[in-house]
């Protein structure tokens, strides 16, 4: 072992000191392996929602899926098998404990009613209905079956659908089977920006 | 806990006598990888160690520089530093160099330490802060050459990257490692990661033309368990005050090891010169002293 | 010294005059008034916390059985320093107090000139011209107040730390921190033993604050004379025929 | 991206501009970093700013914004002109060697032929190849008179001109009028010393990052390969598409396509853009790119004539011309949303979709809402208000509209339009808008698939349960279009048709499950199928294995007829995991699957040569094996797998005539068969290559009085792009903790010269204006971004991060100046794609 200096220093005064009765201590002193957050939680392999390489990212949750236990994300980490990131992530994808698990979290569902300056709350059942009768409302008032040279196009120019990118596949199949058969011609998404 | 195969400990901070279990058993030296030159200053790094720890968030300002914080923090380990550096032919060159402890050999933080089991060194190179026996002096901030340790007024205690002892400890790679994107941050055994460093300052050298590329292990600390490959080897400066010669102060190796307890063993000196006195001399009797018991006077 | 100081030095020493007691039998002459007293116990008092507690961050793999005395180490690192300063800020009473006897005098010259012989005992009595402290006394005085100068400035270095002071200036002060430490340590061994075994009837001067007339003349023969008017080697000898004389009755 | 992500690792040299991975996609941009370390590859990168990926490249070059074309107009031109061209590949590959008609112009003046002022289009019908045979070697003779077509009936509008279905071609490529030789041409005026003046590249720099990306054709050397890595730098300009263009055809010219390491690759941006693409999130398409039908196209028949292309190639060769296939696609997808209402008799309930005759597209909807046409908005997970472009305009349109309905995650200002800054109290009360916003679910609260940009379908599980009383989208969604339909079926109404018979037949349907929904979109038959080659059947009910199974006869249903394939009766494909990647070139077929038929690099038959032996036998992707008589490889061939080389199949499939375009014949592109270096609509100087024309002819402004376009003269002298960090990702983490610690406030990164010039220092509050509005952040003074000099003047660019706008951690806690980035930019598209031009635009800048 090749003799820092400080070490030999050490040794020789050691020696000197060693004989002092009331300094030795043989209590053995070494690292508690510390249970790790992650070895008992349930792993839930997922995608990240962020960018379009669609790293793969595991998502420790507390409980080990017991009826009793709601799961909640104690830690992310990357997904060693996932052949793009390879169990990395950016600051994005290693901070998205931050963004399942936020204070700012939308929880119930609100309106703001004309000329008013906040908030109200509203059941979902009451959402659903207002909305529903404000679509077929603003179809009916705007649907164009034929256009000015007599031609069918069954086209509602009224309604505008942005949908968004991190919306999954089926829920975009869902979109353009309902919107379309609306008649909505605005159908638009973060694809085109 | 005790029964499972703990991280063999092999240097303690203020311990007297030897140190338990030391040399019992081999164990390789583990070295965390820094390639500066395929870095892309992402972050993933700080964000994944400030989440594997669960460390609270801190406020942070806007300073004119990508860098998140202008230094280190008890709560925030690991930071990218970020440097605008002008080439010679007026071109700039933006560095970016991950700052965190560098478990060195011969740490001095663990040298300046007067705590006893404060800070530890693992045989497999890790130096690790154990915040129940720190007292909270700073003597390690003074040690390290590398201004790494960073103290916490409310509790009283410093803190510092462990290299993930706790992941490590059960066969875990550390996190900030597991995140870098790029693969600039790799872990292994010493011997590999000085390896692969080499054999990728040779390609930048030869196939980049990037000629003072080099690997950056200072030996003055005994070589660190965190090396990085620079592009300019020759001047670690430039990436943000890393130390080109990192020294220990003299405070915490020759006067600390040597002559202090030298020194001590002189103040007991003291002690026993009066002691000598006392039996040769004797004391300084208030005249005039009364004859001794069978003595004639006068 | 400046007259504020000295009023204020009065001032304290009548506060604590009101409050002790010294009883001066005859035969002997007043040596420290209660002021004097009750600062020199507590600088020793503090003195001897910070050694302590000091060891413990001194030599901690030698003295670690000091740190639970002091209730673990974060409790001696934290308490260590108010000793110290309570350390510096009573002496620096006593050097207020003292500061006038204390003051270097051509006799102290020639006392450290010969010390050998009075080291040795050879020399039974003080020279005539030992004031009221000899130079011993002065040289410890003037180094504790050196010890304490560099303990307060590296003191409060290492206290707030390497963040605000820089880890070079840090790692200077604790070097400068153990050598003072370390004179004072030699300093006491020998206050202690010349103010006890090596030197009896000094203790009480601490204590009662008063000697004994023959302690006076015999180690502060200048003091004698200016307490008392009469000549201090005459008064000796008159001693020491009345007791080889008159030693039956 | 037509290669994939792991695949970069694969490439000997990298062109990277337009896109900054190592900031955007710092993941992905690992492959670049592997390619360089076991490849020794090569990075240029072309950026306004010196951004992270550029602190990697061997090469940075600083561009202005908005001058792509030019750039790459210089590398065609450097590439031709120093013979470092892919011969065989160009040659048999693309359409190098077809001539065009007579009365085609190139732009010398700035306009194509058949340019018409007033309603500014063209008409194409000059853009096509002449009809003929072989005319290697023949004399040059102008173009044969076309037959004069059948007499039409009265009314009906003349027929669309179609592609000649026997192309002449000239294998000799010297004929004056062939696509090489008009190529040549076109790009002879785009000198080092113009791209010196319009792009403020110095010509050295130019030339020498020429010569390098080059350098792997050096004497027709065809075993290196390069790629080219663009992102939404190059989309978004008012002449997007037309950019991306010119590196295709770059690439074809030098026979980077379809081979492993190779491709031009678009890194997208959201993580499942490419899916919202493919399902057809956007107004002009229908799942798996079937156009949209117009009021023209009067019923099914009709509609598929026009948009079912016929094949049309020179002679010998052949072409699988896929497109051909669309009836089939059509009707299953017509069978999969309306279901038994889709019958033979009504036109498989053709007349159920809307036509569209406009231009329905992101700017034109808010200009639209503008003009008070549109009256409610549905805003799932996109936030237009902070997308804009010109926000404000977006805030007073959502003033006008009755109704919005937001479904978010987080409160954001799309919701919170009405309390804008800036909005007065007594203004709120005027507001009529009725606004519902409602919680949706997180990206770990719900399953389904994810697209990547590598067109990787991959399906993710649910984690936790939504928090509070939020749902699942879908169940969102389904709950509000199935109470419409209860209403119509109580009260009628309009054409209520489509409402009813749309297919929502799912064991919950008002929460259908996503699984059910993607075994939809995979396709099932409807009746037992036969295929006679293989004698396999198919049962009723049963799952698609491929879309070669489509038929048009109804008896099939596909949601999407290119992830045919993705949920087979095997199982689901997307939920697999298989890590084994044989052939090391990162095609990893077992995991997950990609579309189209689990293809990784798409156009992988032209990574062989004309026998079908691969061009770099290092890596080998596809190759034909003479004993099989088949087309095998590490990757699914994409190709006619039986096609023998000698056949001389096109390797580009998908077109109708099997091979690259390197000139885009008749409507494909809006704005030109060839790329023209148009400058930005808000641009700093004219065109130096055609004053007078010195936009894109075909772009159109718009009218309202939120409309308004800078000009150096009004004052805008800076150039100003808007770009992403890579700790924050759009206006999501500004709600998150971690991400707002990492960068705190929004900043302006402005070059020290200017900030020297207007006295500013780092960190102090700058106020940027537009035409439109204005923006204030703090500067971060950096010598990143340099002066440039465009035409001989001295200009500055500056560059702002959108993240930020009037709902955030650090918004709430007024940390900002609550103005948005997309308050600056201008309301104009790209003639294709109709992407706005984000990037490029004029402001001026003072201290706040």
């Amino acid at each position: 072992m090749e003799f820092s200096r400080r070490t030999f220093i050490k040794g020789t005064v050691l020696g000197g000191a060693g004989f002092s009765a009331l300094g030795f201590d043989l209590t053995p002193l070494h690292a508690q392996t510390q249970a790790l957050k992650i070895s008992r939680a349930s792993e839930t392999r997922s995608t990240c929602p962020y960018c379009a390489v669609s790293c793969g990212v595991i998502i420790y949750t507390l409980g080990d899926k017991a009826k009793n236990a709601i799961p909640q994300v104690v830690h992310v980490e990357g997904d060693p098998d996932h052949p793009i990131n390879r169990g990395t992530l950016c600051p994005k994808g290693s901070s998205l404990e931050q963004d399942i698990l936020n204070d700012r979290r939308l929880l119930k569902p609100q309106v703001r009613r004309p000329g008013s300056d906040h908030w109200e709350d509203i059941s979902w059942d009451q959402a659903y209905t207002e909305i529903a009768q404000r679509v077929k409302k603003t179809r009916d008032e705007t649907f164009l079956e034929t256009d000015t040279q007599g031609r069918t196009v069954n086209r509602c120019e009224g309604i505008a659908w942005t949908g968004g990118c991190t919306d999954t596949n089926e829920f975009n199949y869902l979109a353009v089977k309902s919107m379309r058969s609306l008649g909505v011609c605005y159908l638009e998404n973060q694809a085109r920006v | 806990m005790a029964d499972r195969k703990a991280l063999q400990v092999e240097m303690i901070s203020a311990h007297p006598g030897p140190v338990p279990g030391h040399g019992v058993q081999r164990n390789l030296e583990v070295c965390k990888l820094v390639d500066t030159t395929t870095c892309i200053g992402c972050k993933a790094c700080e964000v994944a160690c400030v989440e594997w720890n669960d460390m609270p968030f801190s406020p942070t300002t806007f300073d004119n520089t990508y860098q998140t914080m202008p230094e280190t923090r008890w709560n925030f380990w690991n930071l990218i530093k970020f440097n605008e550096h002008q080439k010679e032919d007026g071109t700039i060159q933006w560095l970016m160099r991950k700052d965190q402890c560098m478990h060195c050999a011969d740490p001095g933080c663990l040298a300046a330490c007067p705590a006893d089991g404060a800070i530890v060194k693992y045989a497999n190179g890790i130096v690790d802060f154990n915040q129940e026996n720190c007292i909270g002096c700073e003597f390690c901030i003074s040690g390290c050459p590398f201004n790494i340790p960073r103290f916490n007024p409310e509790t009283k205690r410093v803190y510092k990257c462990t290299l993930c002892s706790d992941r490590v400890g059960e066969g875990l790679e550390p996190a900030c490692i597991k995140a870098c994107p790029t693969g600039c941050l790799k872990f292994g055994t010493k011997d590999d990661m000085k390896f692969i460093a080499e054999e990728r300052a040779k390609q930048l050298r030869e196939n980049f033309g990037i000629e003072k590329a080099g690997v950056y292990d200072p030996q003055s600390v005994g070589g660190t368990h965190v090396i990085y490959v620079l592009h300019d080897a020759t001047d670690p400066e430039r990436y943000g005050g890393l130390p080109k010669n990192p020294e220990i102060p003299w405070s915490y190796t020759v006067w600390k090891w040597l002559f202090k307890p030298v020194l001590g063993t002189f103040a007991l000196f003291g002690l026993l010169g009066v002691c000598l006195h006392y039996v040769t001399a004797g004391p300084r009797r208030t005249q005039p002293e009364p004859p001794r018991k069978g003595e004639r006077n006068g | 010294m400046a007259s504020a100081v000295e009023r204020f030095d009065d001032k304290a020493s009548e506060t604590f005059e009101s409050v002790g007691r010294t009883t001066v039998y005859r035969g002997e002459l007043l040596r420290h008034p209660v002021y004097s007293r009750a600062l020199h116990w507590m600088v020793a008092l503090f003195f001897f916390l910070a050694l302590f507690s000091g060891f413990g961050i001194y030599l901690p793999w030698l003295f670690r059985w000091f740190t639970p005395i002091f209730g673990g180490g974060q409790l001696l690192r934290a308490m260590h320093p108010w000793f110290g300063l309570g350390f510096v800020v009573f002496f620096g009473l006593q050097a207020l107090n003292w500061l006038q006897p204390m003051i270097w005098t051509p006799a102290d010259s020639n006392w450290m000139r010969n010390m050998k012989k009075i080291v040795s005992s050879e020399e039974k009595m003080e020279a005539p011209d030992t004031g009221f402290f000899n130079a011993g006394q002065k040289v410890q005085f003037w180094e504790i107040v050196g010890g304490c100068t560099a303990y307060l400035i590296t003191g409060i270095i290492l206290w707030v730390g390497a963040p605000t002071f820089g880890r070079i200036l840090v790692a200077i002060s604790y070097v400068i921190h153990d050598i003072s430490a370390l004179i004072m340590l030699g300093g006491i061994f020998i206050h202690i033993y010349e103010s006890t075994f090596g030197q009896p009837g000094t203790f009480q001067s601490m204590t009662r604050g008063a000697v004994s007339e023959a302690w006076a003349w015999t180690f502060h023969p200048a003091w004698y004379k200016q307490m008392t008017g009469r000549d201090p080697v005459q008064a000796c000898e008159e001693a020491r025929r009345q007791m080889t004389t008159g030693n039956k009755p | 991206m037509t290669n994939g992500w792991i695949d970069i690792k694969n490439t000997d040299m990298m062109l990277i501009m337009g896109g900054n991975p190592a900031e955007n996609h710092p993941c992905g941009f690992k492959w670049a970093i592997e390619a360089k370390i076991h490849r020794n590859a090569k990075t240029i990168v072309v950026d306004p700013r010196l951004t992270r990926t550029a602190a990697n490249a061997d090469m940075y070059l600083q561009i202005r914004a908005g001058a792509d074309i030019a750039f790459l107009g210089g590398l065609i031109r450097y590439a031709i002109e120093n013979n470092r061209i892919a011969k065989d590949y160009l040659l048999n590959y693309t359409n190098a060697a077809f001539i065009i008609k007579d009365g085609f112009k190139l732009p010398e003046d700035g306009l194509y032929s058949g340019f018409d002022a007033e309603k500014k289009v063209y008409d194409k019908k000059t853009w096509n190849y002449e009809e003929g045979g072989d005319l290697t070697g023949k004399p040059v003779a102008a173009t044969p008179p076309e037959k004069t077509p059948p007499p039409l009936k009265a009314g009906t509008p003349p027929p669309a001109p179609v592609l000649p279905q026997k192309i002449a071609f000239d294998l000799s490529l010297q004929h004056p009028r062939c696509v090489y030789q008009l190529l040549k041409k076109q790009y002879e005026r785009y000198t080092p010393e113009m791209v010196e003046r319009i792009t403020g590249i110095p010509k050295e720099q130019f030339l020498k990052a020429a010569d390098l990306f080059t350098s792997i054709r050096k004497d027709g050397d065809m075993k290196k390969v390069a790629t080219i890595i663009y992102a939404v730098g190059w989309t978004q300009h008012s002449f997007g598409t037309q950019i991306i263009r010119t590196a295709a055809m770059l690439q074809l010219l030098m026979g980077n396509v379809g081979r492993a390491g190779g491709g031009v690759n678009a890194l997208r941006g959201h993580s499942n853009i490419q899916g919202a693409t493919d399902m057809a999130g956007i107004f002009d398409i229908l799942p798996g790119y079937l156009k949209m039908p117009t009021p023209t196209d009067v019923d099914l028949a009709t509609y598929l004539k026009r948009i079912t292309p016929g094949q049309a190639k020179p002679d010998p060769w052949d072409s699988f011309n896929y497109w051909s296939n669309t009836p089939k696609f059509t009707v299953s997808l017509l069978k999969a949303m309306y279901g038994p209402a889709a019958t033979k008799e009504n036109d498989w309930a053709f007349n159920h979709l809307p036509k569209i005759d406009r231009n329905y597209s992101w700017v034109n909807l808010w200009n639209d809402m503008y003009e008070g046409k549109v009256k409610g908005i549905f805003a799932f997970g996109m936030n237009g208000v902070m997308i804009g472009p010109d926000s404000q305009k977006n805030i007073d349109a959502l003033k006008k509209a009755d109704w919005l309905v937001v479904c978010e995650i987080y409160p954001d200002e799309t919701s919170e339009f009405w309390r804008a800054p800036g909005i007065t109290a007594d203004e709120v009360k005027k507001i009529n808008t009725t606004v519902y916003r409602l919680p949706g679910a997180g990206f770990a609260e719900k399953d389904g698939t994810f697209v990547n940009s590598a067109r990787w379908l991959q399906w993710k599980n649910v984690a936790v349960p939504p928090p509070g009383q939020a749902r699942l989208d879908q169940e969102i969604l389904a709950t509000i279009f199935l109470k419409v339909r209860e209403l119509y079926q109580k009260e009628g109404g309009k054409f209520p048709d489509p409402i009813l018979h749309a297919t929502f037949s799912y064991t919950n349907p008002y929460n259908p499950s996503l699984a059910e929904v993607a075994k939809e979109i995979n396709g099932k038959a409807l009746a037992d199928i036969t295929d006679p080659k293989t004698n396999t059947t198919i049962k009723a009910g049963q799952q698609l294995p491929g879309f070669a199974w489509l038929k048009d006869d109804g008896t099939t249903l596909a949601g999407n007829w290119l992830y045919c394939g993705s949920w087979t009766e095997a199982g689901a494909m997307i939920q697999r995991r298989g890590t084994e990647d044989p052939s090391g070139l990162g095609i990893y077929p077992n995991w997950g699957w990609s579309w189209p038929a689990n293809r990784r690099v798409l156009y992988n038959r032209a990574s062989c040569d004309l026998n079908g032996k691969p061009w770099d036998p290092s890596r080998r992707q596809v190759w034909w094996d003479e004993a099989k008589q088949s087309w095998v490889g590490n990757d699914v061939p994409d190709f006619k797998v039986d096609s023998s080389p000698k056949d001389h199949m096109g390797p580009f499939i998908m077109n109708p005539e099997g091979v690259g375009r390197l000139f885009v014949p008749l409507g494909a592109m809006a704005d030109g068969p060839f790329p023209e270096y148009y400058e930005p609509i808000e641009s700093p100087i004219p065109n130096l290559l055609h004053p007078n024309q010195s936009n894109n002819p075909v772009v159109k402004r718009y009218k309202t009085d939120m409309d308004k376009y800078g000009t150096v003269e009004q004052g805008f002298n800076v150039i100003c792009t808007t770009y992403r960090l890579t700790e924050h990702y759009h206006y999501w983490t500004k709600n998150n903790p971690m991400n707002v610690q990492l960068v705190p406030e929004p900043f302006i990164e402005v070059p020290t010269e200017l900030a020297n010039q207007m006295g500013i220092r780092g960190g102090e509050k700058v106020k940027v204006t537009s035409a439109r509005s204005h923006y204030i952040a703090k500067a971060m003074v950096t010598r990143r971004i340099r002066p440039m000099k465009i035409d001989g003047k001295e200009m500055f660019q500056i560059g702002i991060p959108i993240h930020w706008g009037f709902r955030g951690i650090a918004e709430d806690e007024g940390k900002t100046a609550k103005t948005l980035a997309n308050e600056l930019t201008p309301t104009v598209i790209d003639p294709n794609a109709f992407t706005p031009e984000f990037k490029g635009f004029l402001v001026k800048i003072e201290k706040a």
